[in-house]
């Protein structure tokens, strides 16, 4: 289900059927218009794929199936820089948990999430194999290790 | 034609060519298991995607097994169904696909009638390998008004989702995730409450495990029959008595409308009606009102829409108020026969014994699990109570019995009550498809042209076919009748009425293939088509056997129009016995 | 390439593009322009070397000195070094693992010396957002041959006996595929490349698609005279974003040179080529999945047959092969059917492209003649011997 | 190679498109009695098993995907029978790729007692006096591998 409840502006609707008129509504055009929108919204929330199926004429039951084949798709928006926290064994008895609680209150969202301004998200994910510089975070492509709790503030600061 | 010759388990085989290995082998006798297939001839509707690989057969030359249903004979070929080879592959996968199913078969509803159960059986599973650290795909349930949904038991056959897109087009389920977590299910894996769904039930009744489910209301109504406050009314739709028996062990086709009285008045309940009767009731209205849109529109009344559509099927009322709500004006006002009863029975029945309609309970036994949702209705209630309280379906009523340990073969046939349990062939044959429009013709006729009807049966309306047309002679003037069965063939005619290109005069439409007989509630066919019409057959003899086979010649119906409601059409009537529809789409993102 | 006398050729393939080479490039057209050199030496981004472990690659021709691992810092000595002094900058040579000595010209590099490039035959050698550059290396004649001189049977012919295999992994004989296609009989008919390449560690077609995508558009047109097609369509991962530009680039290129549109070369031929993405499926490398997410839908595979040269997509006999099968088919029609069955083994002719990745030395490309084993491109080949750590 | 063929079915898994049963739920359980075995749950009899299935998937699946998926596994254990025979019999991994059949033990000749293992153990399963041989406790070891890179004195080896 869709977690996020997003309301569409009018010019956000305007833009998807200008995509879709793009490419003559035609439904086997599908595949295209969602890459042209995931690469405007940055994800591909249900309020969009409704608009999609309305305009291509598919059942928006067939939008969802085709956008959860692909794995470019996704419907969950990612922040301008994805904050990863790792919760391998290593990562979590020095105290991983810890560093992502304190990422969770100073950003003010769940792991899943993303900040309002779309700045930040967080998850988690499973040993990046790194174990000697436990715990690890990695924002983008870059990596942290030895993060400590009081290290979160400073992290978070380089990308103001 | 071009056949080809092949060899089936070293049994020669002449064969048209195209004809698959699963058909070929079905003629010399050997029945190949399947599992995911489903053969719906009369619809042109094979479901074949080759995703269970159960009815695998080994071809001499090729490298890997091939599936039967979807692989054609070839001149020369040699196949083989049973060797060794063969049945480890179909043994091993059948317990892939156990690995990733509930073992709760005990306590399942679809236990007894499950196919995945049944072939278990067959290829003599005994043991599920690795189950102690298999990991299993899992699903939220989801319970809508009519159907469940228990995705865990989902083994992607893909059945359902045929139904609903290429045999309904309503387009509410679709396969969706991929790999071990794909399954079949409304977007965004939604209720199905928010989506197209219009509870015909297709999916449902072709659904081979426990994944998709009607919600059960025996409970309910036996807690009303337990209650001694309570006066429980019964109703039962006309193609129940058509299909009730298959339950029992009956041939298809078999009536059981007197056995079936009886049952229903041995589990309890105080008045055994029968939906004819408002089905009777239904014509007076619905013909009325078609007459009166005929008469104004060739008068040149441009706010007379023709054509009219029937507006007696749940499922279709939920199909157009969600893809053609722009067109609320078109169909018929009148409800359907299961809400006139109820709105009739809490007020008129009411009254007459002498009760409040708080103190009655109104059950309907209906083929059909959109009704569930139908009595649900906001609007078929009055101050919260609603005109029906429980649907059941066919198949609840037969649990019901057996559970209540009623030998229904060995009952003897009783009749219905009265006053409403008293109706015409009309009434009948509303449970085939066809049989509303040709009801209502035989009512119409007569009373269009003041003449008396010669040849009540319109056999030019029968039929099997997804969309037939006819004219009829209203002496002299040509009434042009559309029929359409199956929630697909309905769009058709419906577009064309959306593009004003539609010639009808009046259109009657049955969302599930086949008409009531069909539906979702039914005994389930398998995708036997021979039984439905069996089914089909059962109705129309119900029809020759009733002394009166026009709607407006019911003496009862004659009695209320006096008694109650004055005439057709009355303000009366139209409080009681007509509805208007809402734009089905706007609600559920309201809701949602 | 007359007017000049001296081409730098730097290598644009993904990997080098990622580690700078743009950089490089702009550094060294600077260089020459401060210069005045604009009218003597060229700088050419060109596919990829298939030498992606050493990159960015640099390349000096007509001498063929191959410099690695080139920092965009360099750009400045190997203008003043090499292209005015002449002397070659040995710091940036490759050096021979075994030997440890510098290697001046690539010809002697064991890594292209084992190798026989018919794929990869331009990949390297030319500018691949330059229609003129292919042309130059006998591009489209291929195209020019088959539409005036040959039948789509002859075509057919020569294709079949040539013994090509396709190279998407199924290894159908091609010559056939396009026969069966042929005889299928309809008012419409498509082809398609097959370019969702998604073996983890593979990127030969992207190689060639970056490098030298003309050579993929000549075969496909080919492929459309012979099956008797007119609409191309090129199924292509969107994580490809260079390769889709080079395409997209090509595309225009060879419309508005008039070799793909309506009446190519002035025959009756017409046939255009358009771009469909894939969106992360492995399973749409299968041709019926592929077809069905051309079509807009979840990328199912269905049973064959139908064989999509029967019915594919929207229904229509459909011609579906492989990036790398393309690439060969002008150098086969160009060169004949006995060149190509002279290479490879008895069952499989021709040569194949090979992307080694892994716990190896020298990350990269290769194409070499089929039956080629493993063993021997890992272990004979000093560049490419196993490090296990 | 166990892991091998295990890394390789994980892949197949990730990109089976769940249309036919043997490559969506076979896979996941191949993938899965591969996970126990190297883990050292495995039983002589799981190698017949997975034979079993492996060839059953790839004589019953609908596409090439599903049709060579199992190929890693089949051609090792073909050719790495032994590997596998040591996993299932003496829970030992030649390669030593499976970690949960590996352990990380201290030289006692060649450890200086430096301490640098012991500090960077992310769990503390490291104890030792300075200047002292240092010892592993497996129970707590996590076999991340910080402190076999950390040694400057090839104290630590794999068993």
């Amino acid at each position: 289900m869709s977690s996020i409840k997003i309301e569409l502006r009018k010019e956000d609707v305007d833009f998807i059927k200008e995509t879709c008129s793009k490419f003559n509504n035609d439904p086997q055009e599908l595949i295209n218009v969602l890459h042209g929108c995931q690469e405007h919204f940055g994800y591909l929330p249900a309020e969009v794929q409704e608009v999609i199926s309305e305009h291509l004429n598919v059942p928006v039951a067939k939008v969802y199936g085709v956008v959860t084949f692909y794995s470019f798709f996704t419907m969950t928006p990612k922040g301008k820089h994805p904050i990863s926290i790792c919760m391998g064994t290593a990562c979590y008895v020095r105290g991983g948990e810890k560093v992502l609680e304190e990422f969770k209150k100073e950003l003010g969202i769940k792991v899943g999430e993303s900040t309002k301004d779309n700045k930040f998200s967080l998850s988690s994910l499973r040993c990046v194999g790194a174990c000697g510089l436990a715990p690890v975070v990695l924002v983008g492509d870059k990596t942290y290790g030895r993060v400590a709790p009081d290290d979160v503030k400073g992290i978070l600061k380089e990308y103001e | 034609m071009e056949t080809v010759k092949l060899t089936i388990d070293n049994k020669e085989i002449e064969v048209p060519r195209g004809t698959t290995i699963l058909k070929a082998a079905k003629e010399l006798g050997i029945e190949i298991p399947t599992l995911c297939y489903m053969d719906l001839h009369d619809l042109n509707i094979e479901n074949k995607p080759g995703g269970c690989r159960i009815c695998v057969v080994e071809v001499q030359g090729r490298r890997n097994l091939a599936p039967t249903c979807s692989t054609k004979c070839e001149p020369g070929m040699v196949v083989k169904t049973h060797t060794a080879r063969v049945l480890n592959a179909r043994r091993t996968v059948m317990e892939f696909i156990l690995s990733d199913h509930p073992k709760d078969c005990l306590i399942c509803p679809k236990s007894g009638t499950c196919e995945l159960q049944d072939m278990a059986h067959r290829l003599g599973i005994r043991e599920i390998p690795g189950q102690e650290f298999a990991e299993m795909s899992t699903y939220r349930k989801d319970t809508s008004p009519s159907i469940i949904r228990d995705l865990d038991k989902c083994i992607m056959c893909r059945r359902c989702e045929t139904m609903c897109n290429d045999v309904q087009t309503v387009g509410a389920l679709s396969a969706f995730n991929r790999g071990f977590q794909a399954a079949v299910g409304p977007a965004f894996e939604q209720n199905l409450e928010y989506s197209s769904c219009t509870y015909c039930g297709q999916c449902v009744a072709v659904c081979p495990t426990g994944a998709l489910t009607e919600v059960n209301h025996v409970p309910q109504v036996l807690k009303a029959l337990n209650d001694p406050t309570k006066t429980v009314v019964v109703q039962t739709a006309p193609a129940v008595r058509a299909a009730l028996g298959e339950e029992f062990g009956m041939e298809p086709g078999t009536l059981v409308t007197g056995k079936m009285t009886a049952a229903l008045r041995a589990l309890g309940f105080d008045y055994v009606f029968d939906t004819d009767f408002a089905a009777d009731l239904t014509i007076m209205e619905e013909g009325t009102e078609l007459l009166d849109r005929l008469s104004r529109h060739l008068k040149g009344d441009k706010t007379a829409r023709i054509p009219i559509l029937t507006s007696c099927c749940p499922g279709w009322v939920n199909f157009f108020e969600y893809y053609y709500s722009d067109m609320k004006d078109v169909p018929s006002t009148a409800k359907s026969p299961q809400q006139m009863f109820g709105a009739i029975a809490k007020s008129y029945f009411a009254e007459k014994i002498g009760i409040n309609r708080k103190d009655m309970v109104v059950v309907s036994i209906m083929p059909c699990l959109a009704k569930k949702y139908e009595c649900q209705r906001d609007e078929f209630s009055v101050d919260g109570n609603p005109d029906v309280d429980f649907s059941i379906s066919t198949r609840e009523l037969a649990t019901f019995i057996k559970q209540a340990n009623i030998d229904i073969r060995n009952l003897h046939d009783e009749e219905f009550d009265s006053p409403l349990g008293e109706s015409t062939g009309a009434g009948v044959i509303f449970g085939n498809t066809g049989g509303v429009i040709e009801a209502a013709c035989r009512t119409a006729y007569e009373i269009f042209t003041g003449k008396k009807l010669e040849r009540l049966e319109f056999t030019e309306l029968r039929g099997m076919e997804g969309v037939r047309s006819a004219t009829l002679d209203f002496d002299g003037t040509p009434i042009k009748i559309g029929i359409a069965h199956g929630l697909g063939n309905a769009r058709k005619l419906l577009d064309d009425v959306k593009n004003g290109k539609s010639e009808f005069t009046a259109i009657e439409v049955m969302a599930c293939p086949g008409g009531c007989i069909g539906c979702g509630g039914q005994p389930l066919h398998h995708g036997n088509s021979d039984i439905i019409k069996a089914r089909a057959a059962a109705i129309y003899t119900e029809d020759r056997k009733k002394p009166l086979r026009k709607s407006h010649e019911n003496p009862f119906i004659i009695k209320l129009y006096e008694e109650f409601l004055g005439k057709p059409g009355s303000e009366k009537s139209h409080h009681l016995l007509h509805t208007h529809y809402f734009d089905r789409k706007d609600k559920i993102l309201v809701k949602k | 390439m007359s007017k000049y006398s001296m081409h730098l050729l730097v290598c644009g393939g993904t990997g080098c593009h990622a580690a700078e080479s743009d950089a490089i490039v702009c550094n060294l057209r600077d260089e020459i322009e401060a210069r005045g050199l604009t009218d003597t030496v060229q700088v050419i981004k060109t596919g990829c070397f298939g030498f992606c472990e050493k990159g960015p690659i640099v390349k000096v021709m007509p001498d063929n000195t191959f410099y690695v691992q080139v920092k965009p810092e360099d750009t400045q000595t190997i203008i003043d070094e090499h292209v005015i002094k002449g002397r070659k900058v040995t710091r940036l040579l490759y050096k021979d693992p075994s030997s440890k000595e510098a290697v001046s010209d690539s010809k002697h590099m064991d890594f292209y010396k084992k190798q026989m490039r018919i794929a990869l035959r331009n990949c390297g050698f030319i500018n691949p957002e330059n229609i003129d550059e292919y042309i130059a290396r006998d591009g489209y004649q291929a195209l020019g041959k088959v539409l005036t001189e040959m039948t789509p049977d002859q075509v057919i012919k020569e294709i079949k006996e040539s013994g090509q295999r396709g190279r998407g992994g199924g290894g159908f004989p091609t010559g056939l595929k396009w026969e069966i296609a042929r005889k299928s009989v309809s008012d419409e008919k498509c082809v398609v490349c097959n370019a969702d390449e998604g073996d983890p560690g593979a990127f030969m077609d992207r190689s060639v698609l970056e490098g030298d995508p003309h050579s993929v558009l000549e075969a496909m047109a080919i492929c459309g005279y012979c099956i008797g097609a007119s609409n191309g369509l090129i199924y292509i991962r969107a994580e490809y974003p260079l390769a889709i530009e080079r395409l997209k680039i090509a595309i225009n290129q060879a419309r508005e040179s008039g070799l793909l549109g309506n009446k190519i070369f002035g025959t009756d031929f017409s046939f255009d080529i358009t771009l469909r993405y894939g969106a992360g499926a492995f399973v749409c490398g299968e041709e019926t999945a592929l077809i069905h997410s051309m079509e807009g839908l979840r990328g199912e595979p269905t049973i064959k047959p139908p064989f999509p040269a029967e019915s594919g997509y929207l229904g229509k006999p459909t011609n579906v092969n492989n990036v790398e099968t393309f690439a060969s088919i002008p150098a086969i029609i160009l060169k004949g059917a006995k060149w190509y069955s002279s290479i490879g083994t008895e069952k499989s002719k021709g040569t194949k492209v090979f992307a080694l990745a892994g716990k190896i030395n020298n990350v990269g490309l290769i194409e070499v003649p089929m039956g080629t084993t493993l063993r021997i491109a890992w272990f004979q080949w000093p560049s490419f011997s196993l490090n296990l750590q | 190679m166990v892991s091998m063929a295990k890394f390789f079915l994980e892949f197949t898994v990730e990109e089976s498109c769940g249309k036919c049963a043997p490559c969506r739920i076979g896979n996941k359980r191949l993938h899965e009695l591969l996970g126990q075995i190297c883990e050292g749950k495995g039983k002589l009899e799981d190698l017949d098993r997975l034979k079993n299935m492996s060839l059953v998937i790839k004589d019953t699946s609908l596409c090439g995907l599903g049709q060579t998926s199992p190929n890693p596994v089949l051609s090792m254990m073909e050719n790495f029978r032994e590997e596998y025979l040591a996993h299932v019999n003496d829970k030992k991994c030649p390669a030593g790729q499976c970690k949960s059949l590996m352990k990380y033990i201290i030289n006692a000749e060649n450890c200086v007692g430096c301490t640098a293992c012991a500090r960077v153990c992310p769990v503390n399963a490291i104890t030792g006096e300075r200047k002292e041989v240092h010892l592993i406790n497996q129970e707590i070891c996590i076999k991340c591998g910080a402190c076999f890179e950390k040694c400057k004195f090839d104290a630590i080896y794999i068993s």
